[in-house]
């Protein structure tokens, strides 16, 4: 029942844009080679389809995400559940990051270029720029604003580390990393068209940029739109992900945001 | 109870909290003992300095004048010894039931399975036998102060701290746990302190009460309750306490009758 | 994009060359040569989104060589990157397009005008053309748009003409948004604009290489000349674009005699110079070889 | 004496960061011109401040900054509120976000060149698509997750709209609301170099790509340390904001965030 | 205490909620009247549907089988007339205390200088006066729950409906605040709906008191008190009625021993 209204609404709602879309056409009296009607992209999505281009750059666009995602979340994680526990050493950290952190990844470029090359791992050290930072400071900040109850829980019973770290410190700050997980998700899907401008040959932010760099802009929304719905996917894949280790650790206050 | 050695010893514990800067005493020069097997009231207004008093018979605050002894030696860090019960129950709520009563044990060097046993005994014993697998937010707020007990009574502690325990439960529910720790309390013989505002409960359960004052908190008055228990809450000599409490507190009439015409 | 320029071949030993490229149609060559095999090497065509990215890459070694514009590898020549130019891309082939509107050059007076790139050949072809009518750099608004977006800018108006590569000037022009104001050959005859440029530590590595590769670029550039309907197929892979476009933007360009001029490589020098764009470009003896395009006839 | 200590953090981080950065340069023997040494960008910094060039460039991008913030804001909050009040329209325009928004501003650039031009108005559209997705999101929730109390307390004294939105619904959404402010100025922020690739000619984020184009990597560096101390001030004005706020309205619960 | 008509008739309401699509009975066949200026307690365990019941009569849930009339008009929206002290006080924090107590007078077309004058005189009633300009979370748990009072009191509603008003004070404000309520309201001539589960509280406050059983919720038995108020709550009198509600929840002694041995 709920699904089928979800459907409806989401029926209405594309018909909706593409309608609006259509009429700026007629109206604003855009060339097809500057702005594709929805008929053309509609085409383009279904050649990308068929002929499988699109599958072989979302593949290629999914292992740098996810390469570049996973490694940069280890790392901030662990990162974070350390410094957040150092408090002398984050004073010294902290204005560090929190000057690098404003800079966009796409300002690195030049130097990811001289470290990293060209090809996949521009791509991947972009996606992993992205997300680094939401993670390692909603980690250290999560890690700082654990309820003062666990801790002395762990101190009653001489709970010691590296337990205190993985039996009360790191399950008491989850819910809040696990937001920074999602927020970092988003920021760094979005970084993934950047991330492959970069002397890359495929993936979703390639199809994008070389379309566009070949004038096809049908291709270039068709683009849009397997990005958009991707990122989406995403979004609900590491909702559910939330939820599942929500059921599975009990009762972690529903995370703030 | 006994002429052995106080079990807890509090000497002329003083304590001073700085509020931007401003010095003020909290609790003044608060000397008691508690013998083995005693249950022990403290019961004050609110913000009259009992969780302070507690956290530093618990080791969880150092800083203060004065000298805390547990069974004779000087209290420098929280210990398994003496168990707190936090005011919110202090559950880990990422563990399910049972393994929240677990966790005391973990490392203690017991076997797994001698330590789920432990846990299951104490659980079986608040009545929780059959919650092993929930985890506390899927409980209610008594069945969670249940879980919070079975966990401070697992490791067989000396002392148990207890923080305005039940003050969160309505009274049905509250009337029935006091019962259960009365009843657990004198199998294991432990040693309780129970910080309260309710004077009902004070009564019920104690063996001694003190009374807190505030600003400074000091213990004004001792409380003796020697009659056996459990207690009948709608007995003569139930009654008689309370009034010497209300008196006490001044609260058998309010102190200051209120301005209805401004 | 793990082994880097010095990375050898896979299959046979055959080493790999790296070229970078934009889809433009100066470097229909580059195209031709992706689809033949060679006895000596694997050719790599690394495709770029922008110049900038692009020299990056070239700059860092990442890739051998380039087809790019001559006059971004002189400016990292000056700041001390070795490279150098061995070949011309191809001649002539840039337009000046204008809005409709737009009859002479003095109407663009005030006017936006976009180039790709502040030290691109189409810059200093713009600092041309004005001189010539009589005007001051000063007296357009010169902006840096990238190629892509300059057809749409021009068709809203937003711009009053741009010189860029091909076949952005063409797309206007069969759109019937803009029209070609000068063909570069009027302004500035055999002037030069996209080169071949490789990495001089790769030169000297392998001279031998070197050779058979420019050897090959060359016998391309004579195949692209011919823009018979097999240029025209592979084109139209690289860039999208309707016949029209293609056949125009193929009309204004050659690619045969890909020696760079000793006199037009001067005068872009002095141009640059003067554009205050750049204090000391390298000379042409400092930066081209000309050695292996001479090995090549 | 706090912001002493800070001060002495600051520095300790900073030296640190200025030995490792040499360190690299000596160890990885890399050129000046792909990875100009701490002194020369010093040099960039000094000078680029000295003949006056920055504050140019940051006056333009504050302005461009602001304006296309500040509208995204103000429009996202306002629809925010009026959306998160219409479930049923929310169902319907939600997918159509939810797709939109995972798309990076950078890949619709040819369509904002088409429709906004060049110059000012596209850095401000990229900055106000980064800003805006994220408020309206956090207001459309912050809207439907109000405690139910405060519509009650409304309900019981007979408070009908438009006083219901601005006496209960906005201030009491606005903790929330404002957590979604501070993190769109964050994602806006860092869209500024992207915003100002398009056609601009000043701008901070025109200084570091024209730097790039120029190869002046120092100055690329230099425009990187001045986007990260600046996007920091603003992180930090947000914050002070964000507490005037909280003051002056006295206990909104502090943000969950 | 009159004899006009009832201000408050609720006539056989039967309330059902759905959990995962199982209907379960929360109110069954709920009857009763409340006359003007009563003080009605009505007294139940945790989840027996208190808060569910006050939510029908106030008019904030409306899905229910039965009708609720006030002062003779059938209940179909919440209203002025019937105001609602929520149980966790419904204080607005972004507005200073009197704000908040100006809050409901803002629509009722008096101007501002009357507002504020009104608001005032309630705020100098429950003690507040020199807290005028304060926030809510600068303010005790008591001071709080007093706001609210004086919000409820200030547009001089028919009735009130009060959720547990005092559960989460500590005892000795619940005292004091319960007999500036008795004071307050004999004062206003205001009628009071009070749900509570504290059994002291309903006997020292109440006219007449209802209790609640659990699953599904009915009104098992009425107590009227008729003795004047102020009352002692150590006479004897008072332990009678003790007694008598003890002896209704099964409660003097606890239901089920708890199992020592398992
Ligand atoms: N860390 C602290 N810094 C400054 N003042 C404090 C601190 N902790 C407590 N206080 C003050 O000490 C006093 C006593 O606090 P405490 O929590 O011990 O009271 P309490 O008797 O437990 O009250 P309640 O019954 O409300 O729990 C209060 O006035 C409180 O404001
Ligand atoms: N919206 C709802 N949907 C389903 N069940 C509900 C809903 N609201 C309340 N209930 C159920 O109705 C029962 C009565 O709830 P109610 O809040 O009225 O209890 P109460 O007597 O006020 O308890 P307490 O003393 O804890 O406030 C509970 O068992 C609760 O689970
Ligand atoms: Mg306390
Ligand atoms: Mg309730």
């Amino acid at each position: 029942m709920i699904k089928m209204k979800n459907l409806k609404n989401v029926l209405i709602g594309f018909t909706l844009l593409i309608v609006i879309w259509q009429l700026i056409i007629i109206v604003g009296n855009y060339e097809e080679a500057l702005l594709p009607s929805p008929l053309k992209v509609g085409e383009a999505v279904l050649s990308i389809i068929l002929n499988g281009t699109f599958f072989v750059h979302l593949q290629v666009s999914f292992m740098r995400f996810f390469i570049g995602y996973l490694s940069s979340v280890v790392i901030a994680v662990i990162l974070g559940l350390i410094l957040g526990r150092l408090a002398r050493l984050w004073a010294i950290i902290d204005p560090i990051v929190q000057v690098i952190r404003p800079v966009s990844p796409i300002a690195w470029s030049p130097f990811i270029v001289l470290w990293f090359g060209i090809g996949d791992i521009p791509a991947i050290v972009i996606i992993f720029i992205a997300s680094f930072f939401p993670v390692l400071l909603s980690t250290v900040s999560a890690v700082r604003k654990i309820d003062k109850t666990y801790l002395r829980v762990a101190q009653n019973f001489e709970i010691k580390q590296p337990q205190l770290m993985w039996k009360i410190i790191f399950p008491a700050s989850f819910s809040y990393i696990a937001n920074g997980l999602h927020i970092a998700l988003g920021a760094a899907w979005i970084f993934l068209v950047a991330g492959e401008m970069v002397g890359a040959q495929s993936g979703l932010g390639f199809l994008i940029v070389d379309a566009r760099n070949s004038l096809r802009l049908d291709i270039v929304i068709a683009g849009i739109i397997f990005i958009g719905i991707c990122g989406l996917i995403l979004d609900k894949g590491i909702k559910l992900f939330e939820r599942w280790v929500e059921k599975h650790w009990g009762g972690l206050e529903s995370s703030a945001n | 109870m006994t002429n052995q050695s106080p079990i807890i010893s509090v000497n002329k514990i003083t304590k001073t909290f700085f509020n931007r800067g401003q010095p003020q005493k909290i609790l003044d020069q608060i000397s008691f003992d508690v013998q083995r097997g005693e249950l022990i009231s403290i019961l004050g207004k609110s913000g009259c300095g009992k969780s302070t008093l507690l956290n530093l018979i618990g080791g969880f605050d150092l800083e203060k004048e004065g000298e805390i002894l547990l069974d004779g030696q000087v209290v420098n860090q929280p210990s398994r010894r003496c168990v707190m019960l936090m005011q919110n129950y202090g559950l880990l709520p990422w563990r399910s039931v049972l393994k929240n009563v677990e966790l005391p044990l973990e490392n203690t060097g017991m076997s797994k399975k001698e330590i789920r046993e432990r846990a299951k005994y104490y659980l079986h014993m608040v009545g929780l036998g059959d919650k092993l697998d929930a985890f506390p937010k899927e409980l209610s707020g008594g069945m969670q102060q249940r879980v919070a007990i079975a966990r401070a009574f697992v490791i067989q502690p000396e002392v148990i701290l207890m923080d305005e325990p039940f003050a969160a439960l309505d009274a049905f529910t509250r009337y029935y746990l006091q019962d259960e720790l009365i009843k657990i309390q004198e199998k294991e013989n432990t040693t309780i302190l129970l910080v309260t505002h309710d004077i009902d409960e004070a009564i019920y359960l104690s063996n001694r009460i003190f009374m807190l004052s505030a600003n400074p908190g000091r213990i004004y008055q001792e409380l003796k309750i020697p009659s056996s228990r459990p207690r009948d809450r709608s007995s003569l000599q139930f009654q008689k306490y309370r009034e010497i409490i209300f008196r006490n507190f001044h609260f058998n009439h309010p102190i200051a009758p209120i301005e209805l015409n401004v | 994009g793990t082994g880097g320029a010095k990375s050898t071949g896979s299959e046979r030993e055959k080493p790999t060359i790296k070229i970078g490229y934009l889809p433009i149609t100066h470097a229909v060559p580059l195209f031709y040569m992706e689809e033949e095999e060679f006895e000596n090497f694997n050719l790599e065509l690394v495709k770029f989104g922008s110049w900038p990215e692009l020299m990056d890459a070239l700059n860092t070694g990442q890739i051998n060589g380039a087809s790019v514009l001559i006059s971004l590898a002189m400016y990292a020549k000056e700041q001390g990157i070795d490279l150098k130019a061995v070949a011309l891309s191809h001649r002539d082939g840039n337009v000046l397009v204008v809005a409709n509107n737009i009859t002479s050059v003095q109407d663009l007076k005030g006017k936006n005008f976009a180039v790709p790139h502040k030290y691109s050949t189409h810059n200093v072809l713009l600092y041309q053309m004005l001189k010539k009518a009589g005007m001051k750099y000063e007296d357009v608004k010169v902006i840096e748009l990238p190629p892509t977006e300059m057809p749409a800018a021009l068709a809203e108006g937003r711009i009053s003409g741009y010189v860029v590569a091909e076949p952005f000037g063409a797309l206007s022009v069969s759109l019937g948004k803009g029209k070609v104001l000068y063909q570069d050959k009027e302004i500035w005859p055999n002037s030069v604009d996209c080169a071949l440029v490789l990495r001089n530590d790769w030169i000297e590595s392998d001279r031998e290489l070197a050779q058979k590769f420019v050897n090959e670029f060359v016998k391309a550039g004579e195949e692209a000349e011919k823009k018979d309907d097999h240029i025209y197929e592979l084109t139209s892979k690289y860039f999208n674009v309707e016949k029209d476009v293609l056949n125009l933007s193929l009309k204004w360009i050659e690619y045969d005699n890909l020696k760079i001029d000793e006199e037009a490589y001067e005068k872009l020098r002095e141009s640059l110079i003067e554009m205050k764009l750049s204090k000391n470009p390298p000379t042409y003896k400092e930066f081209v070889d000309h050695s292996l395009i001479d090995g090549a006839k």
